[in-house]
């Protein structure tokens, strides 16, 4: 029974957002207000859930002293609120300093080692060959390089410079015409997910209840 | 010049068009024929290959949002297997759902097979977190990440698992996957314990596995609903007997969802076409003004 | 100057080389060694932390928000009241089975597998709106191909060319157009293949290795204190 | 090697290089450019169409919508985001726009207050900052996405930024927005979602161009520097694809195995 009034309310919930494709109205609105709110609400248990109680509250309480290092995040992540007292407002800063700054260099790193490198060396090919067709590697070599002059800052896309800038830019259109066209199928199967659930799961489960 | 009319067309015409386009072959389904591709074709002539002393292990990397891609795949292969007796185990790999979208497939497909045995002829070993450390450790034992089966058996008193201690005990691995868990699959398993992995993957992530297929670090890949509805062209070519289960009303299928797609794209397609000559007539008549509505190309 | 200042950008610069030169060693260097492993497996763990208790902080703005809403009777105020409901609902809920007091025993599932309140609203009301959100893209990728892809000029024509070839080869049609001429039914498929292996590539290589350039500078701007928008600062 | 086992053997190769020869590039060009040298950078469309869209809203009397992405502050597309957003707020501060800035991310929601508040004081106008020009939604990617979209038609902003992180939202706000007659601005260094963006949008700063953003538009000498750095490493990766190619040609491996990464 949880099920079918549950099933329900999922399909209600569906059309009040699909209703937003006619126009905004007041069923949106109230799907889209709790959406949010239930959204928080969810994020809210899984924080506290999978990261508080197992990784702060749980190893404190048990044994403080093997976790007492648990106080850094503890205290960093408090001293955010300091925020809401004006006098000391700017401590919240700190907070923001170190984690944004651990992370600016953990990608520094992971860029020139995880992107840069590895991109680069798969260029590298004899120009002559390919999986599909034997200029494979050719037009793939020309293009990267391509693309790369046209994000080349220190020269105006004039002469030779905008020559390649302007092949730069036709292989983006080239790719990203692709990437939409080729994405369509992938959205589309979002909509069949969501019309066999209005009109085949809603249909089953109200006949097994009934 | 009544074409230009279209370019001021309401989107809301387009949008009914597509739900309409949508829903309509999933209720009364059109059946365009489908053709079949190599990866899709080496993938199904692997199952082929083996037979009622393989075992297959099934991960099921997917959750809710791409069902509509994925389960045609896991219920075609599933099929696949337990018409041909292979043996099955089914893991979950997918925090967002996985283990319960193993559940329902395993429900339904076991189902229509009233002899297969939990235990003998498949086992479903449930969840694991952390997927590429619960990978290495499958290499070793399975008992060691799955000491227990999804109904909290223990490994041991499952007799298909006693004889299935580590990725040599299996003849394929099968990831269902929506992102990075197929690739797992191929860079630390297939490199380092040379077991086959064949992948059905979303349409969206299908490209960049051209390459692993190419190396032949990939054995078959199936790519979105295409890629499950060819599958399942093959499986009703080889099997006849399941063709009832690909008629029922009312049971959604990756070759319904295909006609889905064919429609839209035909829709989207003509709509474009039909945009473009009536730019071209707008713009002659207003002699080489054109418009400059919508970014495109703009950057 | 120097707290409000020079200490969060010494403090950034400091932090900020611990994992670049950490990424390089082992933990068998002498002194920092030890350093190595505790930065790998640690110091991840502490920023997940921080970051959930700014989740709490989001939290008291949108209840600050939506309560000034009703008390002011602004515009939509009764829409704040559901976002508030399901605000409360869910996220006391969360909070219960989180710690496991009294009944709530588990988020998702209680240990004797039964499903919790908190499940039943996830996939009765989360999902679904998820779901339902997220498949509206059918409908603006329709929309979007339609308006756009128009024969502008060069730039826009590779684009269109490029999108209608995709679109046919990934779908029946794209064999019925050429099935006239022998062997045919195979090329728009095949050209499907290959554009988006070789000259879409090419095109994201390209864009992947300049983005990371030009994140790895923007990471050396911080870390030397150029780049200090983050913390409200002005330049120097 | 007496040292190899002090480092990890698989990163001190190319990618040790790279970051030293690219730091070295980087710190050489800021020095030559707070010693007064001329750095040219070239006009970047998506940079320069900012103020037209914020005079625009100005004069309609509509709203700014800034969006900094659906990342957090972990990740450098936001931080680059934020530069923007100093600059935005500025701008909309001193020809009194009405911004608003929507967050998904509790952290970024955090740092963009103090962004958008410090960009309002120097510009003269703390009067004009109130806390609700920054504002927290929701952590969830689509529930964020309904509800600014339902912001979006019913507020009509003039102006929408999309700067920063973007997932599968980037089509669904970029519509909404086109179909309330926005003048909009985009940039991501998500290859996935630049297609949507550049389709939809009036001007896309593409990968790189985002991250450089903040530097043009701060016309410090540090930051232009910084790139000019940047530039320099592009260049010398040219060079590298090009004499790899040639080697690679005569059946001489080296380079690329350096450059692959086990």
């Amino acid at each position: 029974m949880g099920n079918l009034i549950g099933i329900w309310i999922g399909a209600f919930l569906t059309l009040c957002v699909f209703s937003f494709l006619y126009r905004d109205n007041p069923f949106f609105r109230f799907a889209e207000s709790l959406f949010a709110g239930v959204s928080l609400g969810y994020y809210i248990g899984i924080v506290a859930a999978n990261t508080f109680a197992p990784n702060l509250v749980r190893p404190l309480v048990q044994d403080f002293r093997h976790n007492a290092h648990l106080l850094v995040p503890l205290l960093l992540g408090l001293n955010l609120y300091t925020r809401f007292i004006p006098r000391i407002a700017w401590l919240a800063r700190l907070s923001l300093a170190v984690y944004i700054a651990y992370f600016v260099g953990i990608n520094m790193v992971q860029k020139l080692h995880g992107e840069v490198v590895p991109q680069v060396g798969a260029t590298l090919l004899r120009p002559i060959g390919g999986a599909l067709t034997p200029i494979d590697n050719l037009v793939l070599i020309v293009g990267v390089l391509a693309v790369l002059v046209y994000f080349y800052f220190s020269a105006e896309h004039r002469g030779a410079v905008g020559a390649i800038s302007r092949l730069g830019i036709w292989y983006l259109m080239l790719g990203f015409g692709a990437a939409f066209g080729y994405t369509v199928m992938g959205r589309v199967s979002l909509l069949i997910g969501r019309m066999n659930y209005l009109f085949i799961d809603l249909v089953r489960t109200t006949a097994q209840n009934l | 010049m009544g074409l230009e009319r279209l370019l001021q067309i309401d989107r809301r015409i387009l949008y009914l068009l597509i739900a309409l386009g949508t829903l309509i072959p999933i209720l009364l389904p059109i059946g365009f024929p489908v053709s079949t591709t190599r990866p899709t074709e080496r993938f199904f002539e692997k199952i082929e290959s083996l037979g009622p002393d393989d075992v297959v292990l099934a991960s099921f990397d997917y959750g809710p949002t791409t069902a509509p891609e994925n389960a045609p795949m896991a219920e075609a292969i599933l099929r696949h297997c337990f018409t041909r007796r292979i043996k099955v185990v089914v893991i979950a790999l997918f925090p967002l759902g996985g283990v319960t979208m193993a559940g329902q497939e395993l429900d339904l497909i076991r189902a229509e097979y009233p002899a297969l045995r939990e235990g003998e002829d498949y086992a479903f070993l449930g969840y694991k977190d952390g997927a590429q450390a619960a990978m290495k450790q499958m290499g070793v034992d399975f008992a060691a990440v799955f000491p227990a089966d999804h109904a909290g058996r223990p490994l041991g008193e499952l007799p298909l698992m006693t004889r299935v201690r580590n990725y040599d005990d299996i003849a394929l691995i099968v990831s269902l996957s929506t992102n990075v868990i197929a690739e797992y699959w191929v860079n630390l398993v297939n490199a380092q314990f040379r077991t086959p992995v064949a992948v059905g993957a979303t349409a969206v992530s299908a490209p960049k596995y051209y390459a692993y297929l190419d190396a032949g670090q990939m054995l078959g890949l199936l790519g979105g609903v295409k890629g499950a509805s060819e599958y399942e062209r093959l499986l009703l070519d080889g099997y006849p007997e399941l063709r009832p289960m690909y008629r029922k009303p009312g049971v959604y299928n990756a070759m319904k969802g295909m006609d889905a797609q064919t429609i839209d794209h035909a829709i989207i397609m003509l709509f474009i076409l039909l945009g473009n000559v009536a730019f071209f007539q707008m713009r002659r008549r207003a002699g080489r003004g054109g418009d400059a509505s919508g970014g495109a190309a703009r950057t | 100057m120097f707290w409000k200042v020079r200490l969060p950008l010494l403090l950034t610069a400091l932090v900020g080389l611990v994992p670049i030169v950490t990424f390089f060693l082992t933990d068998r260097v002498p002194l920092i060694g030890p350093a190595v492993p505790f930065v790998r497996d640690r110091v991840e763990r502490y920023m997940i932390i921080i970051a959930g208790f700014a989740l709490l902080l989001g939290v008291v703005n949108v209840l600050q928000g939506n309560l000034r809403r009703i008390e002011r009777r602004l515009p939509g105020w009764p829409f704040a009241i559901s976002l508030l409901a399901g605000l409360l609902v869910m996220g006391v809920f969360g909070i219960l089975s989180a710690f496991r007091v009294g009944p709530f025993q588990g988020l998702l599932a209680t240990p004797d597998g039964r499903a919790t309140p908190f499940y039943w609203m996830t996939i009765h009301m989360f999902n679904p709106l998820q779901a339902a959100m997220f498949s509206l893209l059918a409908f603006y990728i329709a929309s979007a191909a339609f308006r756009s892809f128009r024969v502008r000029n060069v730039e826009a024509t590779i684009l269109l060319t490029a999108a209608f070839v995709v679109m046919l080869g990934r779908t029946p049609l794209g064999e019925y157009v050429l099935a006239w001429i022998p062997g045919g039914e195979r090329w728009v498929p095949r050209l499907t293949d290959w554009i988006m292996a070789v000259p879409n590539t090419a095109a994201q290589r390209g864009v992947i290795i300049g983005a990371a350039l030009g994140a790895a500078s923007l990471s050396l701007r911080v870390i030397l204190g150029i780049e200090r928008s983050y913390l409200g600062l002005k330049g120097e | 090697m007496n040292a190899a086992p002090w480092f990890e053997p698989t990163r001190v190769g190319a990618p040790l290089v790279l970051l030293l020869v690219f730091s070295a590039l980087v710190l050489f060009f800021i020095h030559l450019s707070r010693r007064g040298r001329e750095i040219f950078i070239r006009r970047i469309a998506g940079i320069a169409a900012i103020e037209e869209a914020i005079g625009r809203a100005t004069e309609l009397g509509r709203k700014v919508l800034y969006l900094p992405g659906s990342a957090s502050v972990d990740d450098n597309q936001t931080i680059a985001s934020l530069a923007v957003m100093r600059h935005v707020a500025s701008l909309s501060a001193s020809y009194g726009a009405d911004l608003s800035v929507l967050n998904k991310d509790p952290l970024t929601f955090a740092a963009a207050r103090e962004t958008v508040q410090e960009a309002y004081l120097q510009a003269g106008r703390p009067d004009l900052f109130t806390p609700d020009r920054v504002t927290y939604v929701t952590y969830d990617q689509f529930a964020f996405t309904a509800a600014v979209a339902g912001i979006m038609v019913r507020e009509r902003p003039a102006a929408n930024f999309f700067i920063g992180a973007y997932q599968a939202e980037s089509l669904l706000l970029a519509e909404t927005g086109q179909s309330v007659g926005a003048m909009q601005i985009a940039g991501t260094a998500e290859v996935t979602q630049l297609p949507f963006f550049a389709v939809v949008c009036d001007y896309t700063l593409m990968g790189e161009e985002l991250y450089a953003a903040g530097a043009y538009l701060s016309k410090e000498p540090a930051m232009l520097g910084s790139i000019k750095g940047q530039d320099f490493t592009k260049a010398g990766l040219i060079l590298c694809i090009l004499v790899g190619v040639t080697l690679e040609i005569f059946g001489v491996h080296w380079l690329k195995q350096a450059m692959t990464i086990r």
